[in-house]
Protein backbone atom coordinates (compact mmCIF):
# COMPACT_ATOMS: atom_id res chain seq x y z
CA UNK A 1 0.00 0.00 0.00
CA UNK A 2 0.80 3.63 -0.08
CA UNK A 3 0.21 6.69 0.57
CA UNK A 4 -1.71 9.46 -2.10
CA UNK A 5 -1.23 13.00 -2.39
CA UNK A 6 -3.68 14.97 -4.71
CA UNK A 7 -2.79 18.30 -5.96
CA UNK A 8 -5.26 20.40 -6.86
CA UNK A 9 -5.25 24.38 -9.01
CA UNK A 10 -1.22 25.27 -9.62
CA UNK A 11 0.02 22.99 -6.92
CA UNK A 12 -0.35 20.13 -9.80
CA UNK A 13 2.05 22.38 -11.77
CA UNK A 14 4.52 22.52 -9.08
CA UNK A 15 4.28 18.85 -8.53
CA UNK A 16 4.21 18.59 -12.07
CA UNK A 17 1.22 15.89 -11.52
CA UNK A 18 -2.29 15.86 -10.21
CA UNK A 19 -1.07 13.23 -8.08
CA UNK A 20 1.89 11.21 -7.10
CA UNK A 21 1.89 8.10 -4.33
CA UNK A 22 4.51 8.41 -1.13
CA UNK A 23 5.36 5.92 1.00
CA UNK A 24 4.21 5.95 4.24
CA UNK A 25 5.27 7.91 6.85
CA UNK A 26 4.49 8.47 10.98
CA UNK A 27 3.41 12.23 9.79
CA UNK A 28 3.24 15.12 7.23
CA UNK A 29 6.82 16.03 7.30
CA UNK A 30 7.56 12.42 6.28
CA UNK A 31 5.35 12.39 3.23
CA UNK A 32 6.37 15.85 2.19
CA UNK A 33 10.55 15.46 2.63
CA UNK A 34 9.51 12.86 -0.33
CA UNK A 35 7.80 15.31 -2.78
CA UNK A 36 9.59 17.94 -4.41
CA UNK A 37 11.11 20.84 -2.24
CA UNK A 38 9.46 23.67 -4.03
CA UNK A 39 6.10 22.21 -3.55
CA UNK A 40 6.64 21.84 0.14
CA UNK A 41 7.90 24.98 0.54
CA UNK A 42 4.47 26.12 -1.59
CA UNK A 43 2.63 24.00 1.05
CA UNK A 44 3.81 25.66 3.80
CA UNK A 45 3.91 29.34 2.55
CA UNK A 46 0.41 29.50 0.75
CA UNK A 47 -2.97 29.46 2.49
CA UNK A 48 -3.71 25.61 1.28
CA UNK A 49 -5.48 23.49 3.37
CA UNK A 50 -5.62 19.87 3.25
CA UNK A 51 -8.04 17.28 3.12
CA UNK A 52 -8.20 13.70 4.46
CA UNK A 53 -10.29 11.12 2.70
CA UNK A 54 -12.43 13.69 1.48
CA UNK A 55 -12.70 15.51 4.70
CA UNK A 56 -11.25 19.12 5.30
CA UNK A 57 -9.08 19.07 8.06
CA UNK A 58 -8.06 21.81 11.10
CA UNK A 59 -4.58 21.03 11.41
CA UNK A 60 -2.92 19.61 8.13
CA UNK A 61 0.61 19.38 10.11
CA UNK A 62 -0.95 17.20 12.54
CA UNK A 63 -2.47 14.37 10.62
CA UNK A 64 -1.13 10.74 11.18
CA UNK A 65 -1.07 9.18 8.07
CA UNK A 66 -2.06 5.56 7.30
CA UNK A 67 -1.90 3.29 4.53
CA UNK A 68 -4.53 3.85 1.77
CA UNK A 69 -4.90 7.23 2.80
CA UNK A 70 -5.70 9.98 0.89
CA UNK A 71 -4.59 13.40 1.45
CA UNK A 72 -5.53 16.37 -0.89
CA UNK A 73 -4.20 19.93 -0.98
CA UNK A 74 -6.56 22.62 -1.89
CA UNK A 75 -4.93 26.40 -2.84
CA UNK A 76 -7.35 28.94 -2.48
CA UNK A 77 -10.43 28.59 -5.05
CA UNK A 78 -10.47 30.84 -8.56
CA UNK A 79 -12.58 34.02 -8.40
CA UNK A 80 -15.24 34.33 -10.73
CA UNK B 1 -36.77 19.19 -5.00
CA UNK B 2 -32.82 19.65 -5.22
CA UNK B 3 -31.08 19.27 -8.29
CA UNK B 4 -27.23 19.65 -8.04
CA UNK B 5 -24.94 18.58 -10.97
CA UNK B 6 -21.22 18.75 -12.38
CA UNK B 7 -21.52 18.89 -15.96
CA UNK B 8 -18.85 17.67 -18.11
CA UNK B 9 -20.70 18.87 -21.27
CA UNK B 10 -21.75 21.78 -22.62
CA UNK B 11 -25.37 22.49 -21.46
CA UNK B 12 -28.19 25.03 -22.24
CA UNK B 13 -28.95 27.20 -19.54
CA UNK B 14 -32.87 27.86 -21.38
CA UNK B 15 -33.67 24.02 -21.32
CA UNK B 16 -32.71 23.23 -17.68
CA UNK B 17 -34.93 25.85 -16.42
CA UNK B 18 -37.57 25.11 -18.47
CA UNK B 19 -37.62 21.52 -17.19
CA UNK B 20 -36.87 23.57 -14.08
CA UNK B 21 -40.23 25.62 -13.61
CA UNK B 22 -41.81 21.79 -15.17
CA UNK B 23 -40.96 20.47 -12.40
CA UNK B 24 -42.22 22.85 -9.92
CA UNK B 25 -45.56 23.99 -10.75
CA UNK B 26 -46.46 25.04 -7.47
CA UNK B 27 -43.96 28.05 -7.31
CA UNK B 28 -44.62 31.20 -8.30
CA UNK B 29 -41.55 32.28 -9.44
CA UNK B 30 -37.98 31.43 -10.32
CA UNK B 31 -35.42 33.87 -9.77
CA UNK B 32 -32.22 32.35 -11.97
CA UNK B 33 -28.74 33.12 -12.50
CA UNK B 34 -26.63 31.91 -15.81
CA UNK B 35 -22.69 32.97 -15.33
CA UNK B 36 -20.55 32.35 -18.40
CA UNK B 37 -16.86 31.88 -19.27
CA UNK B 38 -16.18 35.54 -20.09
CA UNK B 39 -15.85 36.50 -23.39
CA UNK B 40 -12.06 37.75 -23.74
CA UNK B 41 -10.57 37.76 -27.45
CA UNK B 42 -7.10 36.80 -25.60
CA UNK B 43 -8.39 33.88 -23.54
CA UNK B 44 -8.77 30.47 -25.89
CA UNK B 45 -10.41 27.75 -23.16
CA UNK B 46 -11.14 28.01 -19.66
CA UNK B 47 -10.28 24.93 -18.09
CA UNK B 48 -12.06 24.42 -15.01
CA UNK B 49 -10.65 21.71 -12.10
CA UNK B 50 -12.84 19.94 -9.12
CA UNK B 51 -12.05 18.04 -6.65
CA UNK B 52 -14.18 15.00 -6.48
CA UNK B 53 -14.87 13.52 -3.20
CA UNK B 54 -15.22 17.51 -1.61
CA UNK B 55 -17.18 19.71 -4.69
CA UNK B 56 -20.21 17.49 -5.32
CA UNK B 57 -20.77 17.33 -1.69
CA UNK B 58 -19.95 21.04 -1.11
CA UNK B 59 -22.64 22.31 -3.48
CA UNK B 60 -25.16 19.93 -2.13
CA UNK B 61 -24.32 21.06 1.11
CA UNK B 62 -25.08 24.73 0.24
CA UNK B 63 -28.23 24.10 -1.78
CA UNK B 64 -29.24 22.58 1.60
CA UNK B 65 -28.68 25.38 3.57
CA UNK B 66 -30.28 27.73 1.23
CA UNK B 67 -33.52 25.55 1.55
CA UNK B 68 -32.67 25.41 5.20
CA UNK B 69 -32.70 29.12 4.87
CA UNK B 70 -35.60 30.16 2.50
CA UNK B 71 -38.72 29.17 1.64
CA UNK B 72 -38.22 26.94 -1.48
CA UNK B 73 -40.11 24.52 -3.96
CA UNK B 74 -36.88 23.71 -5.19
CA UNK B 75 -33.37 24.44 -5.83
CA UNK B 76 -31.48 23.58 -9.00
CA UNK B 77 -27.35 24.24 -9.07
CA UNK B 78 -25.23 22.88 -12.10
CA UNK B 79 -21.75 23.84 -12.43
CA UNK B 80 -19.80 23.09 -15.69
CA UNK B 81 -16.72 21.03 -15.10
CA UNK B 82 -13.92 20.59 -18.05
CA UNK B 83 -12.53 22.66 -21.00
CA UNK B 84 -15.07 25.53 -22.10
CA UNK B 85 -14.75 28.05 -24.77
CA UNK B 86 -14.98 31.84 -23.80
CA UNK B 87 -19.21 32.61 -24.23
CA UNK B 88 -20.08 29.23 -22.77
CA UNK B 89 -22.24 28.82 -19.92
CA UNK B 90 -20.47 27.57 -16.63
CA UNK B 91 -22.83 28.08 -14.25
CA UNK B 92 -26.59 28.25 -13.44
CA UNK B 93 -28.62 28.72 -10.32
CA UNK B 94 -32.16 28.86 -9.84
CA UNK B 95 -35.17 28.76 -7.13
CA UNK B 96 -38.39 28.41 -7.04
CA UNK B 97 -40.63 29.60 -4.52
CA UNK B 98 -44.17 30.51 -3.33
CA UNK B 99 -42.63 34.04 -3.06
CA UNK B 100 -40.23 36.27 -5.18
CA UNK B 101 -37.97 37.65 -1.93
CA UNK B 102 -37.32 33.90 -1.27
CA UNK B 103 -36.20 32.57 -4.62
CA UNK B 104 -33.94 36.17 -5.08
CA UNK B 105 -32.21 35.95 -2.36
CA UNK B 106 -32.28 31.97 -1.99
CA UNK B 107 -29.95 32.20 -5.79
CA UNK B 108 -28.13 35.43 -4.61
CA UNK B 109 -26.90 33.37 -1.57
CA UNK B 110 -25.84 30.77 -3.95
CA UNK B 111 -23.69 32.13 -5.98
CA UNK B 112 -21.95 34.04 -3.67
CA UNK B 113 -20.79 31.13 -1.94
CA UNK B 114 -20.40 29.21 -5.44
CA UNK B 115 -18.47 31.31 -6.56
CA UNK B 116 -16.35 32.04 -3.35
CA UNK B 117 -16.02 28.88 -1.42
CA UNK B 118 -16.46 25.86 -3.60
CA UNK B 119 -14.01 24.02 -4.64
CA UNK B 120 -13.11 24.84 -8.42
CA UNK B 121 -9.92 25.85 -9.82
CA UNK B 122 -9.86 27.72 -12.93
CA UNK B 123 -6.85 28.15 -15.87
CA UNK B 124 -7.00 29.66 -18.86
CA UNK B 125 -4.76 29.47 -22.46
CA UNK B 126 -3.80 32.69 -24.04
CA UNK B 127 -1.45 32.72 -26.69
CA UNK B 128 1.39 32.35 -23.91
CA UNK B 129 0.47 29.36 -22.31
CA UNK B 130 -1.72 28.67 -19.43
CA UNK B 131 -2.64 30.88 -16.30
CA UNK B 132 -4.02 30.17 -12.74
CA UNK B 133 -7.47 32.57 -12.04
CA UNK B 134 -6.48 33.60 -8.33
CA UNK B 135 -9.11 34.51 -5.84
CA UNK B 136 -10.70 37.82 -6.22
CA UNK B 137 -11.29 40.31 -3.49
CA UNK B 138 -14.75 41.39 -4.67
CA UNK B 139 -16.18 37.82 -4.17
CA UNK B 140 -15.14 37.97 -0.43
CA UNK B 141 -16.92 41.20 0.29
CA UNK B 142 -20.15 39.33 -1.25
CA UNK B 143 -19.73 36.52 1.27
CA UNK B 144 -19.59 38.71 4.28
CA UNK B 145 -23.11 40.04 3.10
CA UNK B 146 -24.48 36.95 4.25
CA UNK B 147 -23.01 36.54 8.11
CA UNK C 1 -30.31 46.33 -24.94
CA UNK C 2 -33.39 46.71 -24.09
CA UNK C 3 -36.30 44.37 -24.71
CA UNK C 4 -39.69 45.41 -23.32
CA UNK C 5 -43.00 43.92 -24.16
CA UNK C 6 -46.49 43.17 -23.67
CA UNK C 7 -47.79 39.78 -25.20
CA UNK C 8 -51.05 38.56 -25.25
CA UNK C 9 -49.95 35.23 -26.80
CA UNK C 10 -48.63 32.51 -23.89
CA UNK C 11 -44.16 32.08 -24.15
CA UNK C 12 -42.04 30.39 -23.19
CA UNK C 13 -39.41 32.18 -20.56
CA UNK C 14 -36.47 29.42 -21.14
CA UNK C 15 -36.74 29.95 -25.61
CA UNK C 16 -37.05 34.17 -24.60
CA UNK C 17 -33.53 33.55 -21.78
CA UNK C 18 -31.69 31.68 -24.58
CA UNK C 19 -32.52 34.66 -27.31
CA UNK C 20 -31.42 36.80 -24.62
CA UNK C 21 -28.19 35.18 -23.57
CA UNK C 22 -27.60 34.86 -27.78
CA UNK C 23 -28.13 38.50 -27.82
CA UNK C 24 -25.64 39.76 -24.92
CA UNK C 25 -22.52 37.48 -25.59
CA UNK C 26 -20.35 39.85 -24.25
CA UNK C 27 -22.14 39.91 -20.53
CA UNK C 28 -20.29 37.77 -17.74
CA UNK C 29 -23.78 37.04 -16.48
CA UNK C 30 -27.61 36.73 -16.56
CA UNK C 31 -30.33 37.27 -13.69
CA UNK C 32 -33.72 36.70 -14.47
CA UNK C 33 -37.11 36.45 -12.66
CA UNK C 34 -40.21 34.43 -13.91
CA UNK C 35 -43.26 34.61 -12.51
CA UNK C 36 -45.92 32.40 -12.43
CA UNK C 37 -49.64 32.51 -12.34
CA UNK C 38 -50.15 31.02 -8.84
CA UNK C 39 -51.38 27.29 -9.23
CA UNK C 40 -54.89 27.73 -7.06
CA UNK C 41 -57.70 24.66 -7.36
CA UNK C 42 -60.23 27.13 -6.76
CA UNK C 43 -58.74 29.94 -9.83
CA UNK C 44 -59.97 28.86 -13.33
CA UNK C 45 -58.52 31.98 -15.62
CA UNK C 46 -56.80 35.12 -14.76
CA UNK C 47 -57.23 37.98 -16.75
CA UNK C 48 -54.94 40.93 -16.84
CA UNK C 49 -55.83 43.92 -18.12
CA UNK C 50 -53.40 46.77 -18.83
CA UNK C 51 -53.99 50.95 -20.25
CA UNK C 52 -52.58 50.99 -23.44
CA UNK C 53 -51.28 54.41 -23.55
CA UNK C 54 -49.71 54.04 -20.14
CA UNK C 55 -48.57 50.51 -19.21
CA UNK C 56 -46.24 50.19 -22.19
CA UNK C 57 -44.52 53.47 -21.92
CA UNK C 58 -44.10 52.83 -18.11
CA UNK C 59 -42.21 49.57 -18.62
CA UNK C 60 -40.32 51.38 -21.40
CA UNK C 61 -39.60 54.35 -18.80
CA UNK C 62 -38.44 51.40 -15.51
CA UNK C 63 -36.15 49.40 -18.06
CA UNK C 64 -34.35 52.77 -18.93
CA UNK C 65 -34.26 53.60 -14.89
CA UNK C 66 -32.86 50.35 -14.72
CA UNK C 67 -30.05 50.50 -17.54
CA UNK C 68 -29.23 54.15 -15.76
CA UNK C 69 -28.78 52.88 -12.15
CA UNK C 70 -26.95 49.73 -12.58
CA UNK C 71 -24.23 48.89 -15.11
CA UNK C 72 -25.81 46.55 -17.94
CA UNK C 73 -25.28 44.80 -21.06
CA UNK C 74 -29.08 44.61 -21.91
CA UNK C 75 -32.80 44.22 -19.88
CA UNK C 76 -35.98 42.77 -20.89
CA UNK C 77 -38.98 42.61 -19.41
CA UNK C 78 -41.90 40.47 -20.68
CA UNK C 79 -45.15 40.72 -19.70
CA UNK C 80 -48.46 38.87 -20.48
CA UNK C 81 -51.74 40.18 -20.69
CA UNK C 82 -55.29 38.89 -21.23
CA UNK C 83 -56.51 36.02 -20.08
CA UNK C 84 -53.86 33.01 -18.29
CA UNK C 85 -54.35 30.02 -16.71
CA UNK C 86 -52.70 29.14 -13.35
CA UNK C 87 -49.05 28.11 -13.74
CA UNK C 88 -48.73 30.16 -16.90
CA UNK C 89 -45.76 32.55 -17.08
CA UNK C 90 -46.94 35.63 -16.36
CA UNK C 91 -43.96 38.02 -16.26
CA UNK C 92 -39.70 37.45 -17.09
CA UNK C 93 -37.05 40.06 -16.36
CA UNK C 94 -33.56 39.24 -17.06
CA UNK C 95 -30.61 41.31 -16.95
CA UNK C 96 -26.96 40.84 -18.49
CA UNK C 97 -24.20 42.59 -17.16
CA UNK C 98 -20.76 42.20 -17.06
CA UNK C 99 -20.78 41.91 -12.90
CA UNK C 100 -23.29 39.61 -11.11
CA UNK C 101 -24.57 42.20 -8.53
CA UNK C 102 -25.60 44.60 -11.10
CA UNK C 103 -27.55 41.84 -12.77
CA UNK C 104 -29.09 40.55 -9.52
CA UNK C 105 -29.76 44.33 -8.24
CA UNK C 106 -31.47 45.46 -11.60
CA UNK C 107 -33.74 42.45 -11.97
CA UNK C 108 -34.94 42.58 -8.53
CA UNK C 109 -35.55 46.51 -8.99
CA UNK C 110 -37.07 45.63 -11.71
CA UNK C 111 -39.42 43.08 -10.97
CA UNK C 112 -40.27 45.31 -7.26
CA UNK C 113 -41.62 48.46 -9.35
CA UNK C 114 -43.55 46.28 -12.12
CA UNK C 115 -45.63 44.53 -9.50
CA UNK C 116 -46.07 47.32 -7.87
CA UNK C 117 -46.22 50.24 -9.84
CA UNK C 118 -47.02 48.97 -13.13
CA UNK C 119 -50.24 49.53 -14.33
CA UNK C 120 -51.73 46.48 -14.32
CA UNK C 121 -55.11 44.87 -12.62
CA UNK C 122 -55.81 41.29 -12.74
CA UNK C 123 -58.69 39.70 -11.70
CA UNK C 124 -59.72 36.15 -11.29
CA UNK C 125 -62.56 33.54 -12.11
CA UNK C 126 -63.48 31.32 -9.23
CA UNK C 127 -66.37 29.04 -9.40
CA UNK C 128 -68.61 32.01 -7.69
CA UNK C 129 -67.42 34.23 -10.81
CA UNK C 130 -64.96 36.76 -11.19
CA UNK C 131 -63.03 38.49 -8.57
CA UNK C 132 -60.61 41.46 -8.58
CA UNK C 133 -57.29 41.08 -6.76
CA UNK C 134 -56.34 44.01 -4.53
CA UNK C 135 -52.79 45.57 -4.06
CA UNK C 136 -50.72 43.80 -1.32
CA UNK C 137 -48.73 45.54 1.52
CA UNK C 138 -45.88 43.54 0.94
CA UNK C 139 -45.38 45.06 -2.48
CA UNK C 140 -45.09 48.58 -1.04
CA UNK C 141 -42.75 47.24 1.76
CA UNK C 142 -40.49 45.68 -1.23
CA UNK C 143 -40.24 48.99 -3.08
CA UNK C 144 -39.46 50.91 -0.07
CA UNK C 145 -36.49 49.04 -0.37
CA UNK C 146 -34.92 51.11 -2.73
CA UNK C 147 -35.38 54.54 -1.93
CA UNK D 1 -67.25 64.85 -30.95
CA UNK D 2 -67.47 64.10 -27.15
CA UNK D 3 -64.59 63.18 -24.35
CA UNK D 4 -64.16 59.30 -23.71
CA UNK D 5 -63.24 57.90 -20.21
CA UNK D 6 -61.87 55.38 -19.15
CA UNK D 7 -62.68 52.85 -16.49
CA UNK D 8 -59.96 50.31 -15.22
CA UNK D 9 -59.59 47.51 -12.97
CA UNK D 10 -62.94 47.11 -11.01
CA UNK D 11 -64.29 50.23 -11.63
CA UNK D 12 -65.56 49.14 -15.33
CA UNK D 13 -67.51 46.54 -12.92
CA UNK D 14 -68.94 49.62 -11.48
CA UNK D 15 -69.47 51.56 -14.67
CA UNK D 16 -70.81 48.51 -16.37
CA UNK D 17 -68.39 49.29 -19.46
CA UNK D 18 -64.35 49.86 -19.63
CA UNK D 19 -65.21 53.25 -21.55
CA UNK D 20 -67.95 55.39 -21.99
CA UNK D 21 -68.72 58.83 -24.51
CA UNK D 22 -70.11 61.77 -22.88
CA UNK D 23 -70.66 65.26 -23.77
CA UNK D 24 -68.39 67.41 -23.58
CA UNK D 25 -68.93 69.85 -20.39
CA UNK D 26 -66.86 72.61 -18.96
CA UNK D 27 -65.42 70.47 -15.87
CA UNK D 28 -65.17 66.84 -14.06
CA UNK D 29 -68.17 67.14 -12.03
CA UNK D 30 -69.77 67.80 -15.42
CA UNK D 31 -68.59 65.04 -17.01
CA UNK D 32 -69.17 62.47 -13.96
CA UNK D 33 -72.75 63.62 -13.71
CA UNK D 34 -73.74 61.97 -17.00
CA UNK D 35 -72.40 58.67 -15.90
CA UNK D 36 -73.84 56.28 -12.85
CA UNK D 37 -73.76 57.79 -9.14
CA UNK D 38 -72.22 55.30 -7.61
CA UNK D 39 -69.37 54.97 -10.20
CA UNK D 40 -69.06 59.20 -8.87
CA UNK D 41 -69.07 58.49 -5.52
CA UNK D 42 -66.29 55.65 -6.27
CA UNK D 43 -64.28 57.98 -7.79
CA UNK D 44 -64.38 60.14 -5.02
CA UNK D 45 -63.73 57.80 -2.31
CA UNK D 46 -60.98 55.83 -3.32
CA UNK D 47 -57.36 56.68 -4.49
CA UNK D 48 -58.24 56.66 -7.74
CA UNK D 49 -55.48 58.29 -10.52
CA UNK D 50 -56.81 60.07 -13.21
CA UNK D 51 -54.90 60.63 -17.00
CA UNK D 52 -55.87 62.45 -19.80
CA UNK D 53 -54.58 61.86 -23.12
CA UNK D 54 -52.10 59.02 -21.72
CA UNK D 55 -50.79 61.15 -18.65
CA UNK D 56 -51.06 61.12 -15.23
CA UNK D 57 -52.41 64.50 -13.78
CA UNK D 58 -51.69 65.59 -10.32
CA UNK D 59 -55.32 67.03 -10.19
CA UNK D 60 -58.11 65.08 -11.56
CA UNK D 61 -60.79 67.36 -10.48
CA UNK D 62 -59.21 70.53 -12.39
CA UNK D 63 -59.07 69.09 -15.53
CA UNK D 64 -60.96 71.02 -18.24
CA UNK D 65 -61.95 69.07 -20.47
CA UNK D 66 -61.95 69.32 -24.55
CA UNK D 67 -63.66 67.58 -27.13
CA UNK D 68 -61.98 64.31 -27.87
CA UNK D 69 -60.13 64.07 -24.74
CA UNK D 70 -59.29 60.68 -23.55
CA UNK D 71 -60.01 60.82 -19.60
CA UNK D 72 -58.80 57.60 -17.53
CA UNK D 73 -59.72 56.45 -14.01
CA UNK D 74 -57.17 54.09 -12.85
CA UNK D 75 -57.72 52.51 -9.12
CA UNK D 76 -55.31 51.29 -7.53
CA UNK D 77 -52.98 48.34 -9.39
CA UNK D 78 -53.22 44.86 -8.14
CA UNK D 79 -50.59 42.83 -6.30
CA UNK D 80 -48.55 40.20 -7.47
Amino acid sequence: MAIRLVFLGKLADVAGAPEVEVDPAPNMDGLLRQVDEGLAGQLETHRIRVSLNGEIVADGRGIRPKDGDEIAFLPPVSGG
Amino acid sequence: MKDVRLLDKGFSPGKSLGLFAKAHPEAGGIASFVGKVRPDEEVKVLELTHYEPLTLPDMNALADRALARWDLDGILVHHRVGMMRPGAPIVLVAAAARHRRDAFEATDFTMDHLKSAAWFWKRERRSDGWHWIEPREADHADLRRWT
